[in-house]
């Protein structure tokens, strides 16, 4: 096990590596000055010159290089061209936010995902088993961007349930704001007994959470049937119900526990899929996170802050694949 | 249970929403803004973060907005007068004046402040380049010396890198304003500031002005880049001044129950350079016909929803200098096909590359009209949406790989012509900044330099020149001028007292404005 | 899978079980698939029967029609199994439950497959032990004074030991991958015969093994058999083993059973032409080899062949054979066969 | 093991004969599947209305982008069936050109992809030195990543367009198909025949062709119809941030966006080409899966 742990932990280190290694070079080969970039508005040459030493532009290739690595591995990612401020700071304020969205989307694209896969495995062929079929095809056919459009389009301007966007509603900013500890709002604001905020925030959750749940629920789902019936035909079950062992033992521990494996993969393939997801839903719903971050720094070409959302974006994900390869080990004896 | 959980919901929130309109009613308002912060040094800002700068600082004196009866209005200063050879000029400034961080406003602060600008030389501290030197008089008074007689008292209105900030902030660097701290002696205090996300614009209690009769004390700026969402904020109440909503919902908000739109001058304007280094637009002819197979009322239809007219010449009408003695190329596109064939190019025949700001929704619409247009005398254009950074350096980098079409959108620094003039159009060589037309004409450069140094002293003589260099430039058709914009605020019946100030684009101007 | 009983009464014999008229449809992506069509059968005690015939002829569909092993598996299953006085197919699940592994036992072919992966065979055996021996945990707890946990090991152990496993503390803790395939096989025995039922069903319980191993995994199922006076429907596709260990064998083909009768009967005098074929095809050594050895392939059973089922492969094939069903006739005494070669004899 | 070469040959024919019959009887099962029967429809009729979009469409130079003011906004009527959007061109013309866009555009995706990762995962699964293992290094190292990602990153570095977004997709989509096909190869590398014809002494590249290409064409060519949902919605994912297709060329993507600010009051600008997107990604979807389910039964489908 530590071992694996190990060798995984190795694996990241190299694929940071690698990668910030290709974006680093994929940058410095672009058209456009990077320096100019930075100074922005109508500079003079001598500004730029002056931004290109502050940003250590005028040294070689490889001394700009070696010095990017030390300073990666301190955790600094350089200072945002467009905000002008270090980018690993803007990047620990924006990410709490999305975390808080991408947490329950996971929580729920996982629990429902599962619970509607067992649901149609075991009512398999069943007039549910159809329905839910149709249901998983659709969730994993809808393009994000249309599925949230929709969302607004149904729940806000048809039946005023839920606000367009947003996170608080702006007066509340004012009255009730929130004291940032976690990061979380919903966790400061309970934290603080800021219950007013608390419900505010949950409320303009839910369509952002709806829309982020959608896709891996679908995906999350369809596995689960599959992979559950296919444990189901299995010889050990077989055996199992041979030996006498009841139906409902059969199918929710044996079953389910024999699934799992493939299920918990596909868990920690859906985080990446998430995350994508944000820059949309962020977007479409102006969360100001990580993803709505990123979209900005697309616009304005922001390198430094693409080269860290790259980086944070390429480390959740290993980390989220190597957390559920763990916890498969810990589930599946035969994974050695 | 599903309904019963959102009956819940709504329930929990009824109080949190009258919250709101307690809260909205009172002198507080929310200001959904499209308008991001690129900095906050008041030295080096020269971006959308004028919105909140002008409430935040004051300059010595303010440009009044077109048809007032005096062209200045005095913020901190009182008066000034101007030597007989324009090259000097004197302020007195106004007393019991405090910076928010509590010291005093004097005549050192004015030096301290624009000596800081002129030093860092960033944003647009080129307008002090032709200032010679400050000079401290007394404690309220002051006086600037000129290398050459240029409109200083339009200078030091202007709406970038003017502003006085507090001595104080000696020591601090940028990334101290970046934070979220000011050092200002406006009407409001930065307070709460998040970047990308929101700030609060707070009452300084001790603003010179006091806070008798009706203000807006306290402004909750939401940062809000979607046009759909600040109308919705717009429509439910949320905000009381939204920046921009979506190009087709003007009409409803027009009608809207609590909602108005409020229309004004505005000295933006929007512009077609033409990459006059590489064949066939180095041809004036060519130009030309493009330029009259622009289709600018459907622009004005469609970019704009009929709210800007054609332009005219780089000076939009309006500003000093902007008048009907310009030569207009109309739409026309019989002339358009006849000057192509004139040309040598019978039927167009020839593809373009054409690029505009992703960032820019107004371009974005409008682009592809130009595009269908051009096609009907035989000109393919190829659309390239890229972010303004990049589309601006690909156009300055090489004029020979440069795009062929490179829409802009404009704006002056401070309102007389010459900065338009010359920015846009002087020669800058092959590295330019601005001219991205890379147009050369030394009788033109003569002639605005000229308008510049006459205007303190002969006003009249001064436009004249104006509009003949205009007229010049007309001829030669590097740039199309496409329309002038109407500036607009959509935003709650309920507020009063906005006034629109070309010189200041999409500033609001807090402090004259209440909630009824 | 749906069941469809028709409520008859049943002759009073001597049979353990008996099966009548089973037929089991599948559905599949191409149709019904009429997997097994009348399927008469009965099994006494103490005795073994074999149930030979080609892979697809329905062997273990039958085997798991004893016990409705299809779970929700789609398909419709029609006839009846009596139990003792029980017609299983209309028992409920709760009821079959404790008929299944308790009183009816199974081993399967790929012994290693049939143990659940992810629990330990420890683990395994004592989840059954508990389900099944709750007197004997009370007896060894009594007797030795354990705890519970240490008296069902200790069953355990004893259980594991008589089916001939040694290093029996390592064996508990160790996964299904991680052992041999006799081993294997031998810990499902041990599983099977727990509770000492009244019939064990052993579906090609030793094919995938080798070929020492399968000779003596068959002792061993022999002795325990006999000891515990469990009756074995022994289904396999090796007719040499039939041969070697079983009382009398019953020949299926594409869904039918088309020959019964005493071992010694049926290998001297074989009369349908299916199981003449079968025996021709033997292999002297001993050799595995699939019994493909009749010309032709098994019948599609979507669209299966009217009449004699084996009609397509039967070189004394009449015309009636290929409009009618052959009834099954007593050829000779305990040598029953179903084919209008005899049928016509009469 | 001792093999007659005509054997051998008979062996390998026989195998891949059966193969082919089973495979091609088992697609007229596809005729009882209505929803898979459905599916295909829709998509046939969407394919030929994109390849013949200028005599389809009703307004076939809208389509292409030719703007008509006057018509501007118009809901769904008689005239504009789907509406027009805000330069008045007919949404019905603009859906029916926008599918040419995504759906040639997935195709394109998909097929180079699979040129691509096909060869290289034959490759791999057949040689397992050195150079096979540099190839499966470096598709772990593409999938270790959010392909999407990668994509957004290659355009923004190559600069927004078509063409650009579609060779940015096909960069981290070719290793799935390498790593499936290394993965297929390696289990029927084991096959009698395979390993008699390598006894045999025939070479790696008639191997390869003759005896693994076959087997993995089925897996490769299911896997490229699941592909096609997801390679149109990437498409369209690129164009929503501006990274894809640039206008007046539209794939459904760039039209919702175009919609997008007006979708509270005219709604089907933004509506139409995503239900277009959504129906024609589901056709996808469950018509990939009914053939999965038939060509490859017994694989857990994803």
């Amino acid at each position: 096990m530590l071992l694996f742990l190990f060798k995984r932990f190795a694996g990241l280190i190299a694929l940071l590596v690698v990668l910030s290694t290709l974006v680093f070079f994929f940058t410095r080969s672009l058209p456009g000055d990077v320096a100019a970039l930075y100074v922005g508005g109508t500079a003079k040459a001598e500004e730029i010159e002056r931004a290109r030493v502050e940003l250590g532009l005028d040294k070689p290739l490889i001394v700009q290089y070696k010095c990017y690595i030390q300073k990666l591995l301190q955790g600094d990612m350089g200072i945002s061209l467009r905000t002008h401020r270090p980018v690993m700071q803007d990047l620990m304020e924006k990410i709490p936010m999305s975390m808080e969205l991408v947490c329950w989307a996971l929580l729920f694209a996982a629990s429902g995902g599962v619970l509607l896969g067992v649901t149609a495995a075991y009512h398999q062929g069943s007039l549910l088993d159809e329905v839910i079929k149709w249901f998983t095809s659709a969730a994993v056919s809808i393009p994000i961007f249309f599925f949230a459009l929709l969302l607004q389009l149904f729940f806000f301007n048809v039946l005023g349930w839920f606000p367009l966007q947003g996170r608080l509603d702006t007066f509340l900013e004012f009255s009730n704001p929130i004291e940032n500890i976690t990061g979380f709002s919903l966790v400061d604001t309970i934290i603080t007994g800021n219950f007013a905020a608390f419900f505010n925030v949950a409320w303009h959750m839910v369509l952002p959470v709806a829309a982020l749940t959608i896709g891996p629920l679908g995906i999350i789902a369809r596995l689960t049937r599959s992979a559950l019936l296919d444990v189901m035909q299995q010889d050990y079950i077989l055996a199992a119900r041979a030996s006498g062992i009841s139906e409902w033992v059969l199918f929710f521990y044996y079953g389910l526990r024999n699934a799992l494996s493939p299920v918990l993969t596909v868990i920690g393939l859906s985080v990446a899929l998430i995350l994508l997801s944000t820059f949309y839903v962020e977007m479409i719903f102006n969360w100001p996170g990580i993803g709505y971050y990123a979209l900005a720094a697309i616009m304005s070409l922001d390198y430094t802050a693409l080269m860290g959302v790259s980086l944070m974006i390429g480390t959740v994900y290993v980390m989220a694949n190597t957390l559920m390869d763990i916890v498969r080990r810990i589930v599946d004896p035969r994974i050695k | 249970m599903v309904h019963r959980l959102i009956k819940f919901m709504f329930f929990a929130f009824i109080p949190f929403l009258l919250a709101a309109n307690v809260w909205a009613a009172e002198k507080n308002m929310v200001f959904a803004s499209p308008y991001g912060v690129t900095t906050l040094d008041p030295s080096v800002s020269y971006s959308t973060e004028l919105g909140y700068m002008a409430n935040i600082y004051e300059t010595l004196i303010r440009v009044n907005p077109p048809g007032s009866s005096d062209l200045f209005s005095y913020l901190l200063a009182t008066g000034y007068s101007a030597s007989a050879d324009g090259l000097e000029y004197t302020f007195t400034l106004r007393k019991g004046v405090k910076f928010h961080d509590g010291t005093n406003f004097n005549a050192q602060a004015v030096k301290f402040s624009i000596e800081r600008t002129k030093k860092l030389g960033k944003g647009a501290g080129f307008i002090w380049a032709d200032l010679k030197e400050i000079q401290v008089i007394d404690d309220y008074t002051v006086k600037f010396v000129l290398n050459i007689p240029v409109p200083l008292p339009q200078i030091a209105a202007s709406a970038y890198a003017s502003y006085i900030m507090s001595p104080g902030v000696k020591d601090k660097d940028s990334a101290w304003f970046n934070k979220g701290n000011d050092a200002g002696t406006g009407p409001y205090m930065l307070k709460n500031y998040k970047d990308g996300e929101s700030w609060m614009l707070a009452k300084f209690e001790q603003y010179w002005g006091g806070w008798d009769g009706k203000h807006v004390e306290n402004i909750l700026v939401k940062y809000t880049k979607d046009p759909l969402t600040q109308l919705q904020m717009l429509q439910a109440d949320q905000a009381m001044l939204v920046g921009r909503i979506p190009l087709d919902s003007y009409p409803s908000v027009k009608k809207g129950k609590n909602t108005k739109v409020l229309y004004g001058p505005s000295y933006q304007n929007y512009m077609a350079f033409f990459n006059t280094t590489r064949p066939p637009l180095d041809n004036v002819k060519v130009r030309k016909a493009l330029a009259h197979a622009i289709p600018y009322d459907d622009i004005i239809t469609i970019g704009f929803n009929g709210m800007a007219s054609q332009a005219r010449g780089p000076v939009p009408q309006g500003q000093f200098g902007g008048t009907e003695d310009v030569i207009q190329h109309k739409y026309d596109l019989e002339l358009a096909k006849k000057l192509l064939a004139e040309a040598g190019h019978k039927g167009g025949g020839f593809k373009l590359s054409l690029s505009y700001a992703a960032e820019n929704a107004q371009e974005a619409r409008f682009a592809p009209l130009i595009q269908s247009e051009f096609k009907k005398i035989g000109v393919e254009v190829e659309i390239k949406a890229l972010a303004w950074n990049t589309q601006w350096s690909m156009a300055k980098e090489d004029p020979k790989k440069a795009q062929d079409i490179f829409l802009l959108l404009w704006w002056p620094t401070y309102s007389d012509p010459y900065e338009t003039l010359f920015s846009l159009l002087h020669d800058e060589g092959k590295k330019p900044v601005w001219n991205l037309a890379y147009y050369r004409n030394a009788a033109y450069d003569d002639m605005i330099r000229k308008a510049y140094e006459t205007i303190g002293s002969n006003p009249q003589k001064a436009l004249q020149l104006y509009v003949d260099a205009q007229n010049l430039v007309q001829n030669d058709v590097p740039v199309a001028w496409v329309v002038d914009i109407v500036a607009n605020w959509p935003m709650n019946k309920k507020l009063q007292g906005l006034v629109m100030n070309p010189a200041y684009p999409n500033v609001p101007f807090f402090y004259e404005m209440h909630l009824e | 899978m749906e069941k469809t009983i028709p409520q008859k009464a049943r002759q009073k014999t001597k049979a353990i079980l008996e099966v009548r008229d089973l037929n089991v449809a599948f559905k599949t992506a191409r149709g019904k698939a009429k997997i097994l069509e009348g399927v008469n059968f009965e099994l006494f005690p103490k005795e073994i029967l074999a149930l030979v015939g080609e892979t697809g002829s329905g062997k273990s569909v039958t085997a798991k029609s004893i016990l409705n092993l299809f779970g929700n598996y789609p398909g419709q299953i029609q006839g009846q199994v009596w139990f003792d006085t029980q017609d299983l197919l209309t028992l409920k699940d709760a009821q079959l439950e404790s008929i299944r592994g308790n009183r009816i036992s199974m081993v399967f072919q790929n012994p290693q497959s049939s143990i659940n992966p992810l629990f330990t065979l420890g683990e395994q055996i004592s989840r059954l032990i508990r389900l099944y021996l709750v007197p004997e945990i009370k007896m060894a707890r009594q007797e030795n004074n354990l705890t519970e946990k240490q008296a069902v090991i200790h069953i355990a152990r004893q259980k594991l030991n008589e089916v001939g496993l040694t290093d029996i503390d390592r064996l508990l803790k160790s996964y299904a991958g991680e052992i041999s395939g006799g081993m294997a096989q031998r810990y499902r025995i041990a599983l099977a015969l727990l509770s000492s039922p009244e019939i064990l069903i052993a579906d090609e319980a030793t094919s995938a093994l080798d070929v020492t191993v399968q000779a003596h995994i068959l002792k061993l199922m022999k002795a325990l058999c006999q000891k515990k006076q469990t009756a074995i429907l022994f289904i396999t596709h090796d007719l040499g083993i039939a041969a070697q260990i079983c009382d009398r064998v019953a020949v299926m083909y594409a869904g039918r059973i088309v020959e019964v009768a005493k071992t010694k009967s049926l290998f001297e005098n074989p009369l349908h032409p299916y199981t003449r074929g079968l025996l021709k095809a033997v292999p002297k050594f001993g050799k595995k080899e699939d019994l493909s050895f009749v010309p032709g392939m098994i019948p599609d059973l979507v669209h299966p062949p009217k009449g004699c089922r084996f009609h397509t492969r039967c070189s004394q094939a009449m015309t009636i054979c290929r409009r009618e069903k052959p009834r099954r006739v007593a050829a000779e005494s305990r040598h029953d066969v179903s084919c209008f070669l005899y049928e016509l004899e009469k | 093991m001792e093999l007659q070469a005509e054997s051998y040959e008979q062996m390998a024919k026989q195998v891949v004969k059966e193969h082919r019959q089973v495979k091609w009887f088992l697609l007229g099962q596809l005729l009882k599947r209505k929803a898979a029967m459905l599916s295909l429809i829709i998509l046939v009729l969407t394919v030929t209305a994109a390849l013949f979009a200028p005599w389809v469409a009703p307004y076939p130079d809208q389509g292409m982008g030719a703007v008509n003011i006057s018509q501007r906004l118009s809901p769904p009527s008689n005239e504009h069936l789907l509406g027009t959007d805000i330069y008045g061109r007919d949404m019905l013309s603009r859906v029916i050109c926008g599918a040419r866009i995504s759906i040639f555009g997935g195709m394109f995706i998909v097929v180079t992809a699979a040129f691509i990762g096909v060869p290289l995962g034959l490759w791999a699964g057949y040689n397992e030195g050195k150079s096979g293992a540099v190839i499966i290094k470096v598709v772990e190292l593409f999938l270790s990543f959010p392909a999407t990602l990668i994509a957004m990153a290659i355009t923004i570095l190559f600069g927004a367009g078509w063409s650009t977004a579609l060779i940015a997709l096909v960069i981290p989509w070719w290793p799935w198909y390498t790593r499936l096909v290394q993965g297929e190869v390696l289990s029927i590398k084991q096959m009698l025949y395979v390993e008699a014809a390598r006894m045999l002494g025939y070479g790696k590249i008639y191997i390869i062709f003759r005896h693994l290409l076959p087997n993995v064409i089925t897996p490769v060519i299911v896997m490229i119809l699941l592909d096609l949902g997801p390679a149109i919605i990437a498409i369209g994912l690129l164009s929503f941030l501006g990274l894809g297709t640039q206008p007046p060329m539209a794939d459904w993507g760039l039209m919702v966006w175009e919609g997008a600010q007006n979708i509270l009051s005219e709604w089907w600008i933004a509506i139409v080409p995503g239900c277009a997107m959504f129906i024609v990604v589901t056709a996808f979807n469950i018509f990939g899966d009914a053939l999965k389910d038939i060509l490859t039964p017994g694989r857990s489908s994803g």
